[in-house]
């Protein structure tokens, strides 16, 4: 690679942004760019953003489909929050995403493209490229579309072939831009153009044809050089939260020794988890897709009496419709996983955007007293670990877990080391041996208090559970009242004593201070990032990030205690901060709250938390 | 699994009897509800399925008729309202060995748990259901059901019903089931011959039973079931044998053109030879819906097994493909899955 | 009347329990007298407590049916703590009943019905009759049986027949211990048996004989003479809640001028209001009896939209089954209450029992920001008015409202004074007149902020509307953040402002104190009787009773700031306590949980109450 | 109501075009979907129903097939998944006068909803409902539906469904519908017309449209509706007609015994005569099932109106007992009620 004529500016982290029709392959394009830089060994998160549609009309606002990817040679906590390089494939997609890029940022346009049609469907009334309208950024015009067929010329592709991969020809000046060998997209273009052999060359043509475009023509006024990351050694991947929450599962039963069960149906953003599973016969997984949410969670009540780590997976709609059922499960004591990967509500809402609007309902939604685990994971990685965690609480102590992870997390990627599963904390399942002559349905363990799994089909164990009230020990039908006080008491220690086998509250920074941030599960990352850089500025500010809500560790109201002030972050109007109240009133606490579909920025987090601290 | 159950059967050619399977609790069914006659049959039932006792689980969703699991010592689940037909298949998918049986009513199935009932009979597992139908809601004393008869009144019906009832058989051909019968709750015999030829049906297999409701809907199957109608009313349907009844054998079900007709044997030259002989394996199930329908005064009832029809199991399939799966996946691990497609190594700094 | 051989104690009030067979017609037994006592100026409140099974086993403690009247001259605000009288038919009646009777009580029994097969039914190993076992109370022993046999001898009627109205044996000898006139049960038994003139004279024979019998043997110590009630003027009639709750809805749909459509499935304790409303079609009501929950709901929101006044009732599981519905109405800002007869839970829990477990459900129990408003009856017959004002707010703010009353409220009945339908608060409901050119689907009021009311049909108002984001005034499909937020905020600040048209919140007592004691539902009658009867002794204890919880009375705050202890009393394990805890940081709340399917007594309340007020 | 609707009718005799219907939102699907050519039938059928404008309400759940009520300038309320049945239900019965219209899918009404499904269609709501059968979820990109054929390979099935499907016209006629059509989406003058049969109908009516998803299931229709084959795949039934087809109209379909066959006119001495004729109007569904289930090859797909019978609608039959109850009931306000039966006046101290 020759450097010639421009300046290379060396950073500490990068955000692009693809955007471009629907049609347009952007999210190959932003894939394709996170994994090479993945292999040059930088750290990165990448999110997608694609219209509700399936395909929404060509050309216009509703049809544009984004990709974001923030790599960097630190740790990358978040998708970042404006970019610094935008390619824009169409006007619509200027239109509708110049507001996510940084003032100064480059822009790189397909000129072809801005023909008096396409503006007007964008809704512009005059070409941006002929006013002032872009001036505060850096533009580089190309004529991508005409380039693009030239350079397949040689080859027997019509034109609209050669379109389909005009994404190639700008993520060619992408590579340019940020110094990355051309090369190191082609094991991915081959892996995935391996049975169309002609497709794959029209790529890697084109791919060059745009690095080489860049290379010669003098708009790209500066290349970017980021440092690798520092990552620890091991081995790498990318991943989703939906797949790492697939494989957290598939890995906690091959742990458990049980088979997993799998009854779910499909919703935006959680299918992909039931999509992912429904490959993986190889190793046993059933999975079930249900007529239904409560078929969906039905089923894995009577696949977990069979002896499954059962799951059921979903969204907030979908969460809605499991309440009865889960109730079921707590009365039978039958450990079952709830996944509810959340989204913007209520009721369908915003099927797309991701908020933290169901921990009030995950918590409450059932009637009577009906309390079961709950667990949240924070990245898309840890995705897997919370996963797996889930199963190991579920089936350890006999109780339904339900596991919040959210949209943003769901799509969203990061590279992930890969664990081996025989490093992960044992999971016991408290099965009963056949013919125990010690065996009652509803005997617990004194410590854990859950109660045994006796397996139908093992023998000397038959016995008979359901929805009505049980006997303390026998499990029979009562309506005894001294019985009723002491299985509901029964029911929430046994959740409350979760707190012994759960590690303690971390805390990212002093143990004293002057505020603590309080967030939880999937706004992890920013408001890490956030509270990084005010601790740089010597602020003393610390992060308690939660991951286990119900209970909660049992350290937290030590953390609490040490600090002036705390304010707790959420992407809803303030749930979590709805419970901390009530579970800790002698303590007083601060609110912010965004409920927009769209993740915290770094920046509305920083102002908001100086000015918490300047207040008085 | 199916390596255990296989060393189970050699282990245990016991012979069992109903004291195996007579459950401890109080039965607290009204005296005189036709769900006694129903358990009593299935008590006789099970000893004689070959299969070991801790293998059957009894479901159920709630209802009068879905206390049943508490009357057998099986493993049993109580479930909740409906959705008895979605436990039933978690279990049955997780482990295929077991015999499932599920106790339903006309509520449970017909109404709350209507769509897990025709989602059931189409994915076609192998749980034996015993459909209780009453034609009304009894637990909840008194409401009217999805197979309540135009112009009942009820609790909730004190003009009479404005709705048009579910004829069970109908839905469940329509719903793609493979296994129909028709029992009354008077006829022991039948019962236990009709769920012996359920359980051992691959695929779910339904019952609907005739059953009475002491209290809130008393001698609703009377038309059928009472002494001095039932010859007229009931028609015994037998694989490959005529479609006679009545007290004296003398009449039958005759098929002219697309519809059924009933005629008197010796009249107009009609005799055995003109009559249908019932043929419960056909694929098509035009006729078994045409069956199904009957009702008097017009036509006799028809009782047995309607339809049979063989059609791969789902759990079967699903067992297929794992076996599939386990023997061409280069994947014999998580960690395997884990580091499979584009990894990377950093190495230490 | 003559009294010749006993005493006559005045008393204030008293229980009467009477507990038979579930063939035995206790329930019929009880409603006699109460009816009786109520003709005669007393009021009462009364409770039925049967078994889950239809017809548990003759003779056994699982098919012992109760019926327990509180009759007196003062409110009567509870069915009691412990019978004065138990009438008890059959040994397991004994067996299960005698911990309900007060030391000292007069019990009632039959006794040739103590045969050794009765008694092993019940369980008695030894005959109570014979042995110590009963010495702490008056028994009289009288063989009811036989003489009901004998009593109507000369009528043609045979020994089964005969035996099916011994009831009215011990009704009579009721209603000579309480000086009532055995003649003013004659109307009623004339209406019960006007179809059969037999069995009305068998009952009212059989009930003289009682009377007589009473008036002749020397068994019965003392009889009971109570003043009557000091009631206000007017016309009055017996009550159940659901029936008071059925009625509230046809009042509202009158009052308001919109049809009444009930979208319902059937479930203990909910059910007779559905068969209520089902009567009632000379109003023009529409009951839709649906195939579940969902429908039930789901419906309601369609006849809402269509203009009706649009209800749903249901119970705990019932409420689960329709938490995504609720969401939807939330979005759609369509009037739609949903009533929920709380029962015991969790799952199906103890249907044919009372708690008050399903606060939180109703409060959080749908995904995403879904706030509703939540109100709660507190008496058999103020279901009347909380049904009609939840009518009046649901319509007036357009949005869903869930309304609370528990199963001893809706089973139980107590005297109601009849209003005038005119009296009641006027309901106007929002709706758009024909071609009104300023309608837009999501414009809304300045005050109240709901929206209006455009019910198809209408000319020049056809709008569309969904589960999706709305946007702002407009009404279409929006995912734009910024609306997002807003509407959220709108949603919740138009239940909030509901806090202006509610009454304040009373507290009965002194506005200061040593305790203010909180309540919520169902528990009023006793709370109250507990609160009064501290005051009597000079403590200085208040009650705040709740009926308005989301939002809470706008005076809430300051009377809790006036009290040194507050105590927070349900029949769960601590929901409305959260919820304040929640709401009101700076405020301690102590808390008195019950959970055993059973009311509060009076003076377990009056010792825990005690308790707080010494602790330091 | 009624008084009200029938002053309507003569106030408005204005004839209404398609643009009257033509809503201002921005149409979503995707090109070439088979939405687009259901819509603009329905734009073509609505103005002629002689209703006015205000009096349609078009309703839905949630999927692509959905989205339908924005695009038409009726009253409309998207709703919630699976839900629309009972939406729809709500209200016609609110007000009978209203021309309710229902668009859904397959996951939409058969799976999720399937219960409210199967009810309204034996309830007999006059509802029109339009069945979009794309088999597969569009909306979620791309899972299996309950109607998706055995072992075909989606993103929830990477080795092939094990699920046995419904036939929307098999359940239909098992939940006692009175009114079943089919139609494809490529041909849009017999949508306009079954659509105009189906306003008609008094009582539910269910039109399956077999329509392609022309990015999840792209040409899954093809068999029945490709130029190469469609004229022996497809058999158009009319009221009183023989079944005949082909591109010569040169085949039949005749009944014998109790099984359809294919037979060639001409051949073996077959003439019209010897080919059924079709009558939507037989009570008895036997035959109406058998030709729902026809499919190839051994049989052309049966397309237009398969069965059309008279049943009492719900919301009539309500509206006959409130007329009733308001002519017998002594009880003419709440004030009655609230003082009817036992009460007791107490007079002041
Ligand atoms: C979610 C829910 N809804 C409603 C009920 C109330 N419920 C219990 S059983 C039943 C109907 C029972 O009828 P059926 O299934 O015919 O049984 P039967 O009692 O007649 O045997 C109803 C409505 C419930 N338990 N749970
Ligand atoms: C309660 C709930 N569950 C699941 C979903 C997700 N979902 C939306 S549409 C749909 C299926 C759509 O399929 P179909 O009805 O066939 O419509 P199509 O898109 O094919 O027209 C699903 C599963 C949802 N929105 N709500
Ligand atoms: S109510 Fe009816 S169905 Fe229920 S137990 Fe009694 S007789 Fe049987
Ligand atoms: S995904 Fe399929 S069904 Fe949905 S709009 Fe596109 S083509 Fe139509
Ligand atoms: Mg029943
Ligand atoms: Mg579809």
């Amino acid at each position: 690679m020759t450097k010639k004529h421009n300046n290379v500016v060396n950073v500490e982290d990068v955000v692009v942004r693809f955007v471009g029709d629907s049609g347009d392959g952007m999210q190959l394009t932003g894939t394709l760019f996170s994994d090479a830089s993945a292999i040059a060994g930088y750290d990165f998160a990448t999110f997608p953003d694609y219209p509700s549609e399936i395909r929404a009309p060509q050309g216009t606002i509703a049809g544009v489909s984004g990709f974001q990817v923030h790599i960097g040679h630190k740790d990358i906590y978040t998708t970042g929050d404006l970019a610094d390089v935008l390619v824009a494939m169409n006007p619509a997609s200027v239109k509708s995403n110049i507001k996510w890029a940084r003032t100064g940022a480059t822009i790189i346009i397909d000129t072809d493209t801005f023909t008096e049609k396409a503006l007007k469907k964008a809704g512009y009334t005059d070409n941006p490229l002929n006013n002032d309208s872009l001036k505060d950024y850096n533009l580089v015009k190309a004529p991508i579309s005409t380039l693009t067929k030239e350079c397949v010329a040689n080859l027997d592709v019509d034109n609209k072939t050669a379109m389909k991969s005009r994404n190639m020809f700008a993520l060619g000046i992408i590579f340019f831009i940020f110094n990355r060998d051309y090369k190191s997209a082609d094991s991915f273009l081959e892996e995935k153009f391996k049975q169309k052999p002609l497709v794959l060359k029209i790529n890697k043509q084109i791919l060059r044809a745009g690095y080489n475009y860049a290379d010669t023509i003098e708009a790209i006024e500066s290349t970017y050089n980021l440092e690798p990351a520092e990552l620890e050694k091991g081995t790498y991947r990318n991943i989703t939260g939906n797949v790492a929450t697939a494989w957290g599962f598939l890995a906690a039963a091959e742990r458990s020794g049980r088979n997993l069960f799998l009854g779910s149906y499909p919703i935006t953003p959680a299918s992909e988890i039931l999509q992912e599973l429904s490959k993986h016969k190889q190793f046993g997984a059933k999975v079930f897709q249900a007529e239904d949410e409560i078929a969906g969670i039905v089923s894995s009540i009577g696949a977990s009496f069979a002896g499954s780590l059962a799951v059921t997976t979903t969204s907030g709609p979908g969460l809605s419709l499991k309440s009865e059922a889960i109730g079921l499960a707590v009365m039978t004591e039958l450990p079952i996983v709830i996944v509810d990967v959340q989204r913007g509500g209520p009721s369908t809402g915003l099927p797309t955007k991701s908020e933290q609007s169901d921990l009030l309902q995950a918590l409450f939604g059932r009637n009577g007293e009906a309390p079961v685990i709950i667990i949240a994971a924070s990245s898309c990685s840890n995705c897997f670990y919370y996963a797996y965690e889930a199963s190991r609480l579920a089936i350890e102590h006999m109780t339904p877990v339900i596991l919040l992870t959210d949209g943003y997390l769901a799509n969203g990627s990061e590279i992930f080391k890969i664990p081996k599963i025989a490093d992960l904390s044992a999971i016991n399942p408290p099965i009963v041996k056949p013919n125990d002559p010690d065996y009652e349905p509803y005997k617990r363990d004194n410590e854990k208090l859950n109660r045994l799994w006796a397996i139908p089909g093992s023998e000397g164990l038959r016995h008979r559970i359901g929805g009505l009230e049980k006997e303390n020990i026998y499990g029979n039908v009562s309506h005894d009242p001294d019985n009723h006080q002491l299985m509901c008491e029964l029911r929430a220690d046994k959740v409350k004593r979760v707190a012994n086998y759960i590690p303690k509250q971390k805390i990212i920074g002093k143990k004293k201070g002057d505020l603590l941030v309080v967030g939880w599960g999937g706004t992890h990352g920013v408001l890490l990032e956030a509270v990084k850089k005010m601790q740089k500025k010597g602020k003393k500010v610390s992060l308690a990030h939660f991951n286990y809500i119900n209970p909660l560790p049992k350290n937290t109201e030590d953390i609490f205690s040490n600090f002036k002030k705390i304010i707790v972050a959420e992407l809803n109007l303030g749930q979590f901060v709805l419970y901390l109240r009530m579970n800790f009133q002698q303590i007083k606490f601060e609110q912010f709250n965004k409920i927009q579909g769209l993740p915290f920025r770094v920046s509305e987090l920083v102002d908001k938390f100086n000015q918490i601290l300047e207040e008085k | 699994m199916s390596n255990e159950t296989i060393e189970i059967e050699i282990e245990q050619p016991v012979k069992l009897t109903k004291e195996d399977f007579v459950s401890d609790q109080m039965v607290k069914w009204c005296p005189g509800c036709g769900d006694h006659a129903i358990l009593s049959s299935l008590l006789k039932v099970l000893p004689n399925l070959g299969t070991k006792k801790e293998n059957f689980v009894i479901v159920s969703g709630i209802g009068c008729s879905s206390r049943f699991p508490y009357y057998v010592k099986t493993y049993g689940f109580h479930g909740i309202h409906g959705r008895a037909a979605a436990l039933a298949s978690g279990i049955k998918i997780t482990n295929p060995e077991l015999s499932v049986w599920m106790a339903t009513g006309d509520g449970d199935s017909m109404a709350i748990g209507g769509n897990h009932f025709i989602h059931i009979l189409r994915r076609n597992i192998d749980i034996n259901i015993l459909l209780f139908n009453n034609k009304i809601y009894g637990l909840t004393k008194g409401q009217y059901s999805p197979t309540t008869s135009f112009g009942t009144i009820t609790k909730t019906s004190p003009q009479g019903t404005i709705e048009h009832p579910f004829n069970p058989g109908e839905l469940v051909i329509g719903a793609q089931g493979t296994f129909f019968a028709r029992v009354v709750d008077t006829n022991p015999k039948m019962m236990t011959e009709v769920m012996l030829e359920s359980a051992k049906h691959k695929g779910t297999s339904l019952i609907e039973i005739l059953q009475n409701c002491v209290i809130f809907s008393n001698q609703i199957h009377s038309i059928i079931t009472s002494k001095e109608t039932k010859d007229e009313n009931q028609l015994h349907l037998k694989h490959g044998e005529p479609m006679i009844f009545g007290k004296n054998n003398d009449k039958g079900i005759q098929c002219n053109g697309t519809k059924l007709k009933v005629v008197k044997l010796g009249e107009n030259g009609i005799s055995e030879k003109n009559i249908l002989i019932h043929n419960k394996n056909t694929a098509d199930p035009g006729i078994h819906l045409m069956l199904a329908r009957m009702y008097p005064p017009e036509f006799p009832v028809a009782l047995g097994v309607i339809r049979s029809v063989k059609y791969p199991t789902y759990e079967n399939s699903m067992e297929k493909l794992i076996k599939r799966a386990k023997k061409t996946s280069p994947l014999k691990s998580v960690d395997d899955l884990l580091n499979s497609g584009n990894t990377w190594k950093i190495k230490p700094f």
